[in-house]
């Protein structure tokens, strides 16, 4: 699209002479909706485009999260996207080396657990980022997801280079009558997900507490209580439990950073990179640590290298460097086995050179 | 596809341009119950298979009716998809991340009407058009890439694979017996578009032989220098080459360095690796990407070759059924897949499951292959170790 | 030593002028007796040579395992080598690119949980292989360690090359009356390990049962039964109750391959290889081991490279091939997860090559 | 040191030899009651710490009194063992894989008369020559390598340390309160002679400056290739260097590459890098060899550098008490150090420790780094995160 590099896919049949119609036969990607709710207004649209101006087939939604129209031929292609930004308001997806059409889960439109707004922030980052949508600038793909809580329904530590992952930092609220209710079979363990085989009873214990991968609950007959300082948020006692057992109070993110599909090097998660962070408009701290990081990569990353090959390649500790973030044991699952540890000269007392003299009178040849 | 000018002016491209503007704001879609509840959700419960129901702080109710969707829509799908919506929700639907299709109504009565509406809608086949399940403990749509249909270094298709295996687990697509989810994914290459390498069950398309170099291209159509160093094994060099007595540039190929990953393709045309009888499938089970209980986890190979068997690929969609099958039987309530063959230890997983354990198990893949041995005497002693 | 290439370590002093009777101290190894039992007249005639000959200063033993005398001079290396054969019956340990002196936990002699006889095979081999001890032809240090059952007393795993590690194959024996005797408090969890600190009244349950890693065991009240099947050997619960809870009675080994120091890439445990063996005279089945392996890693080996190195370089997958093992799920702890797979040509239909030319006909260029 | 000739004749060395007979066969050396029931033992009892009792099925009973043992020994000291052995074990002994010395007697009346002889044997200072303990859940021996009395590399000392952090444990040494053994380990270089690598706490030295280049020598002494070759990091390169107007052959190290493993020092003595300011200790706990409930472990850094401070190291013993205590309030009965900070989580051992996190921790070293972040949103909230 002219002032464009991302956005259309261009896709050549294999067997031009065979299928001359689909000779060239281009994918388009639009943005879609943070959360993908429509209207059908809009949709019948959208379709009307493309049935005017495409194949007619569609990909709802592709894995990235675009609106992926499949097939059209080259001079449809500024056509449909003067229609599409003048009839319908909505602009294209991403595709090359740029910021990719970012994804969320609904997130507190519809969802108990959410954290912070995952679609606020989808939407404000997809729009205040369009040039780095649009315009390739990027050494390679870099993807945007927004979980609501560590549930993970975008599965953006798997998706993503920059993983948003709803969390909280106080106590879990816990009411106690509802807990009897859920013992006293009033309400269904996972509000009802496991129903239609014969699981037995809800058992508290069996089910809850003993299913901590913490251990930090306990049951005494009557009231459940939780060691918050060893809960590690991971949701099970509030999925089972979802009336009763609620997410905290003072809520925000985790940031991950650098998941990927396994070329080249083996597929990746996202790491933790920022434990916990407020999220609120107009977002600055998170923007800061993006353009931290993509200035760095901008500058470090190779040709086709995403950002987790990056920092695999240059260390988690570099990247801290860059993002101005102080090293903590919640950065690993464990510390380092190996003692092939580098220091910086300016760590080491006299720096790296060495008294070669004082060393040749302890120690002679 | 008709060709009708939309006011664009080739020779003005500026002209009236819009652009930058990003997706519609997604409050304009909001069905009014969301808008007006929004954060203030204070609990859910799945009624029954595919109907949710979440239930506000303010005592407002929503119903969502999920339904399985095919994901390569028609337009003419869609509009019916639309119609559906006009009819029972006010003209409001969503999709979910998984590419299934939600109808919110506000009243039992009106989850009812619309269900039954659903139900009457078959394809001329008879089977259904809008299957109503994908919640709790269940199968849900399994998310898929391309495939054959669009895309260029297929091993295997998406659609075709995907139908076949839906098919068999579509009871657990519309109930909710199962321990846990059971998270369905297919990618039709390595390039994994999705989080197939997350999935309790991932289907991956690979080819197994090293790429065609055609010499008599090759240096036309891509640049010598990328095609190497788009090798992630180095079995790629450059190589003059005779053709009719001229010498070309082009490159060699290490067969024996080669893993068939394909980035040498995507980087140059002129080295495909398609190929009828080396293409298949690679399953690969036990990833999520949830951090309920335990981390996320990837996906491991547990066969290693499925040759690619169209229309209804027999191979694949038996042996899926009988890992699916065996883990609803053995695993306990809330244990993924994957959680399950940890516990159980994966030496118990091929046996209980009745798989063969190949060398093509065994990672041999960089440094890291070393931490998937066994170093330890722990270990159960099953059928493989012979008396 | 003439003819031997192993057992002394040459040792210049840093500071010949400033002390010139130390201007060469080497060091010499002698080969322990296995599970290093002595007579006090065996060591005093050790003794004497050394105060002869040597410095006077010993390390009792080496890492290895060897008597390491430390500190001597080049012309009485002969004279104690003859002192040591003649007198002593005694020989030279290793050192070198060569079989490095065996090692072993003491065993059947003096431990119930001992699943073979260590010192027997510990003996048998390190005899069985003095020309490879002595006579360096290898790329790089050997060590073979055995270790009478999974509790680990020599560190084989963590220590050796090649680890023998006793195991057992049928169900662990319990003696139910004893069980009782431990639930009353007759005998004392662990023979009485963690006495002089109040770790209240012995609870079997939580003790035993709940600390089972594979959750193969259940107690009634009574009875302790195992789930024979699932239980990994891991000792935990014969340890805890040793005069009750016994190991198998079809006994045996498991090897494991691999083990070394962090230089250069880092350390690594051994692998296990051979889930299960049997241990007997003469040793042959696992003499084949050996020897498949000694063979592969002199062909490939590159100079100073351990066989660990050598098997993470050429793969698990060629070392099953030398060895003429079948691959099972109890190679790994977990199967591959990147789908990276190697096939040999002859396991594809129509081999490597390509029909081009149909390949052609179906894509077009 | 005398020279007296063995009746060994430089001349002729082959008259006369005795060659490859191996060590003596272990039967020769065994105690009448280990040898008559060996194989046929039924279980054993720690009376108290230091003594085991060993019950066989043929009812007879053995008892072992284990005595902590410096390792590096004179001649003296070996013979006052033997004269013990004599007097109370019909002149048997043994050591432990951990170096311990063992006395083995009959009866408890022999026990308690070898305690009190062993007891009464003190060194001039007043401390005990022969102290009894370093069994069950104690802090035994610790292995440790040559340090500067006897190797080439050593970045600490060895006895040193040992000594001063062993002076500190005795009281563990002599009693069996902890929840599990506390093994500890050192090695004076990254060599690491011994199971250091997977020891609860293991004490490593370090260097951290690049080593010297005798630029004058490299050459004469060193092959350039194999000095090039040696270096895992790819740090060294071969240059030409002038010196005194002439080029010779010698090599040039890049810095910033270079973890300082000291391998090239191996291969080549004009690569020297130890140095007093930079070398020191490294600190790595947490691993086990043991297959005991959990599979064996690496030990992790946890503090990346402590300087060399003789003759008592005192942040060293300060940082390793520490632990200790922390572990033996918090863990589990049975619970190895490992064990214990994997299940509350490292951010809360390096809480409840109170020892700094740094950088240093984390890892870098080649692809498998990767694994050992955390993937994940499970942590805990420590003072670590700032609020
Ligand atoms: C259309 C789509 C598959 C689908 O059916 O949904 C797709 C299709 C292609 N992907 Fe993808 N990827 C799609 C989502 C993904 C995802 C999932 C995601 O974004 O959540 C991934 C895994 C996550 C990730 O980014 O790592 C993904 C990982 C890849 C990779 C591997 C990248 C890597 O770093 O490992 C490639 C290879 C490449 O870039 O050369 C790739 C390349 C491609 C190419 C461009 C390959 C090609 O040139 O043929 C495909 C273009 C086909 C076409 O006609 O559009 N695609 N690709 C998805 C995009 C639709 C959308 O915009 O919504
Ligand atoms: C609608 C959707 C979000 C969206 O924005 O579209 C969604 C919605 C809900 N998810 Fe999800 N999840 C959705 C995709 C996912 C995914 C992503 C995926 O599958 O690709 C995951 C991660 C899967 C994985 O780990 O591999 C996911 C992992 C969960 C979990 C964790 C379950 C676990 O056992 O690990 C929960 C908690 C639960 O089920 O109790 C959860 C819970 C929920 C709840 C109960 C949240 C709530 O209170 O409303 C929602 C209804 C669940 C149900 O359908 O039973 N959701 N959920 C997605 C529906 C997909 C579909 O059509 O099937
Ligand atoms: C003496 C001893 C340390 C001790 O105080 O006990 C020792 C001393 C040396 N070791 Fe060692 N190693 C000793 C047991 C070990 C062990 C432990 C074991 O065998 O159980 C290991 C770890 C296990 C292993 O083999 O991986 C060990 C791993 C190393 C390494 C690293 C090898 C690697 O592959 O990573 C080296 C470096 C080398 O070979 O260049 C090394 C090199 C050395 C050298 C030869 C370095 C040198 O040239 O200065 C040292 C000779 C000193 C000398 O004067 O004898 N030593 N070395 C141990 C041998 C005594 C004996 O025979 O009983
Ligand atoms: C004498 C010795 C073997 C030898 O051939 O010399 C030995 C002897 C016994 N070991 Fe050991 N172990 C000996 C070194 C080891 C080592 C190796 C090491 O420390 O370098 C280990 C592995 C340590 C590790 O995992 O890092 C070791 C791990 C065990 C275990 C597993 C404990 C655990 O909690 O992980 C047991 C079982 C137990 O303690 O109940 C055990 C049990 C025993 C028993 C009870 C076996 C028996 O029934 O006789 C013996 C007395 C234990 C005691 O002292 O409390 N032995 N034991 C070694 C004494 C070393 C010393 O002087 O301190
Ligand atoms: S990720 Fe969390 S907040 Fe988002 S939809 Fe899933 S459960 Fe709800
Ligand atoms: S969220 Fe998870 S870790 Fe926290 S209390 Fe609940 S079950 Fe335990
Ligand atoms: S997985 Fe491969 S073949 Fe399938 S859509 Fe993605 S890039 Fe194309
Ligand atoms: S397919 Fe992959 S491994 Fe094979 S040559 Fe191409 S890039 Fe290299
Ligand atoms: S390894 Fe086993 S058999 Fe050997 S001494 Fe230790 S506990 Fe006994
Ligand atoms: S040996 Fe270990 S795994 Fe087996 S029953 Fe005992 S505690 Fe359980
Ligand atoms: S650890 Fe290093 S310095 Fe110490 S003895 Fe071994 S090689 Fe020598
Ligand atoms: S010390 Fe190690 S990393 Fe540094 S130059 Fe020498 S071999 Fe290379």
């Amino acid at each position: 699209m002219f002032g464009y590099g991302g956005g259309v896919i261009g896709r050549y049949c294999d067997q031009p002479e065979m299928f001359p119609g689909v000779a060239h036969f281009h994918t388009v990607r639009l943005a879609q909706p943070s959360g993908k709710y429509y209207t059908a207004e809009y949709l019948r649209g959208i379709m009307d485009i493309w049935d005017l101006r495409g194949s007619g087939l569609t990909n709802m939604h592709g894995s990235t999260g675009d609106i992926v129209l499949l097939g059209t031929t080259t001079p449809q292609l500024e056509e449909i996207f003067f229609d599409v930004t003048h009839k319908m308001n909505t602009d294209l997806g991403g595709s090359g080396g740029n910021l990719r059409t970012p994804a969320d889960c609904l997130g507190s439109s519809r969802c108990e657990f959410a954290c912070y707004d995952t679609q606020d922030l989808c939407h404000t980052l997809t729009n205040d980022y369009q040039d780095e949508l649009h315009r390739p600038a990027f050494p390679y793909k870099f993807k945007f997801k927004f979980d609501g809580c560590p549930n993970g329904c975008v599965a953006s530590i798997a998706r993503s280079d920059f993983s948003v992952i709803g969390t909280w930092k106080d106590d879990i609220r816990i009411d106690q009558d509802r807990v009897k209710a859920y013992v006293a079979g009033e309400f269904k363990p996972g509000g009802g997900s496991h129903s239609g085989r014969d699981w037995g009873k809800f058992d508290i214990v069996a089910e809850v507490v003993d299913r901590c991968p913490t251990g930090c609950m306990s049951y005494d007959g009557a009231k459940l209580s939780i060691d918050n300082a060893n809960c590690t948020r991971c949701m099970h006692c509030i999925n089972t439990m979802p009336a009763a057992v609620k997410i905290g109070a003072e809520t925000g993110a985790s940031i991950l950073l650098g998941a990927k599909a396994p070329i080249l090097d083996g597929a990746q998660m996202s790491s933790l990179l920022v434990p916990f962070v407020v999220v609120e408009q107009p977002y600055d701290e998170i923007k800061e640590v993006i353009e931290n990081i993509w200035d760095w990569w901008m500058e470090e990353g190779k040709n086709r290298e995403r950002v987790g090959e990056t920092m695999k390649r240059l260390s988690f500790q570099k990247l801290l460097e860059v993002t101005n973030i102080k090293a903590m044991p919640q950065h690993v699952k464990e510390p380092r086995s190996n003692p092939y540890i580098f220091f910086k000269e300016e760590e080491v007392p006299g720096g790296f050179a060495h008294d070669e003299k004082a060393y040749r009178q302890r120690h002679m040849r | 596809m008709a060709f009708i000018s939309s006011g664009y002016n080739p020779d003005k491209p500026m002209e009236n341009r819009i652009t930058d503007i990003g997706p519609r704001h997604f409050e304009e879609f909001y069905p009014p119950v969301i808008k007006k509840n929004k954060g203030q959700w204070d609990y859910h419960e799945i009624v029954k298979p595919g109907v949710l129901k979440h239930v506000g702080l303010s005592g407002d109710v929503v119903y969502t009716v999920r339904v399985g969707a095919a994901r390569l829509m028609s337009v003419t799908h869609i509009r019916e998809i639309c119609e559906i919506a006009e009819k029972h929700c006010g003209g409001h639907l969503r999709f979910t991340t998984r590419n299934n299709v939600e109808f919110m109504v506000e009243t039992e009565a009106a989850v009812d009407a619309l269900i039954a509406d659903l139900a009457s809608r078959k394809f001329a086949g008879g089977s259904q058009k809008f299957p109503v399940g994908g919640t709790g403990a269940c199968v849900s749509n399994i998310v898929h890439t391309q495939g054959y249909a669009h895309c260029h270094t297929p091993a295997t298709d998406a659609s075709g694979p995907v139908k076949a295996v839906m098919d068999e687990m579509f009871t657990y697509f519309q109930s909710m017996t199962l321990p846990a989810m059971v998270r369905i994914s297919l990618a039709c290459c390595l390039n994994m578009c999705g989080a197939v390498h997350c999935s309790d069950i991932g289907i991956v398309g690979i080819h197994r032989k090293p790429p065609i170099v055609e010499h008599d291209r090759l240096d036309n159509i891509c640049e010598v220098p990328l095609a190497v160093s788009a090798c992630p094994t180095g079995a790629i060099k450059p190589a003059k080459v005779e053709i009719d007595g001229k010498k070309v540039n082009s490159v060699a190929v290490n067969a024996s360095r080669c893993m068939y990953c394909g980035n040498c393709y995507t980087m140059c045309p002129a080295m495909p690796l398609a190929s009828g009888e080396g293409d298949g499938i690679v399953l690969m089970v036990g990833g999520k990407v949830s951090n309920r209980i335990s981390m996320p986890k990837f996906s491991k190979v547990v066969v290693a070759f499925i040759p690619n068997e169209p229309p209804r690929w027999p191979t694949l969609t038996k042996m899926i059924k009988q890992i699916v099958e065996v883990y609803a039987k053995e695993a306990r309530k809330y244990e993924r897949l994957g959680e399950w063959a940890e516990r159980i230890g994966w030496e118990k997983f091929f046996e209980l499951c009745d798989l063969e354990f190949t060398h093509h198990c065994i990672d041999d893949f960089r440094d890291p292959a070393y931490y998937t041995w066994r170093q330890s005497t722990q270990f159960k002693f099953t059928k493989h170790i012979e008396a």
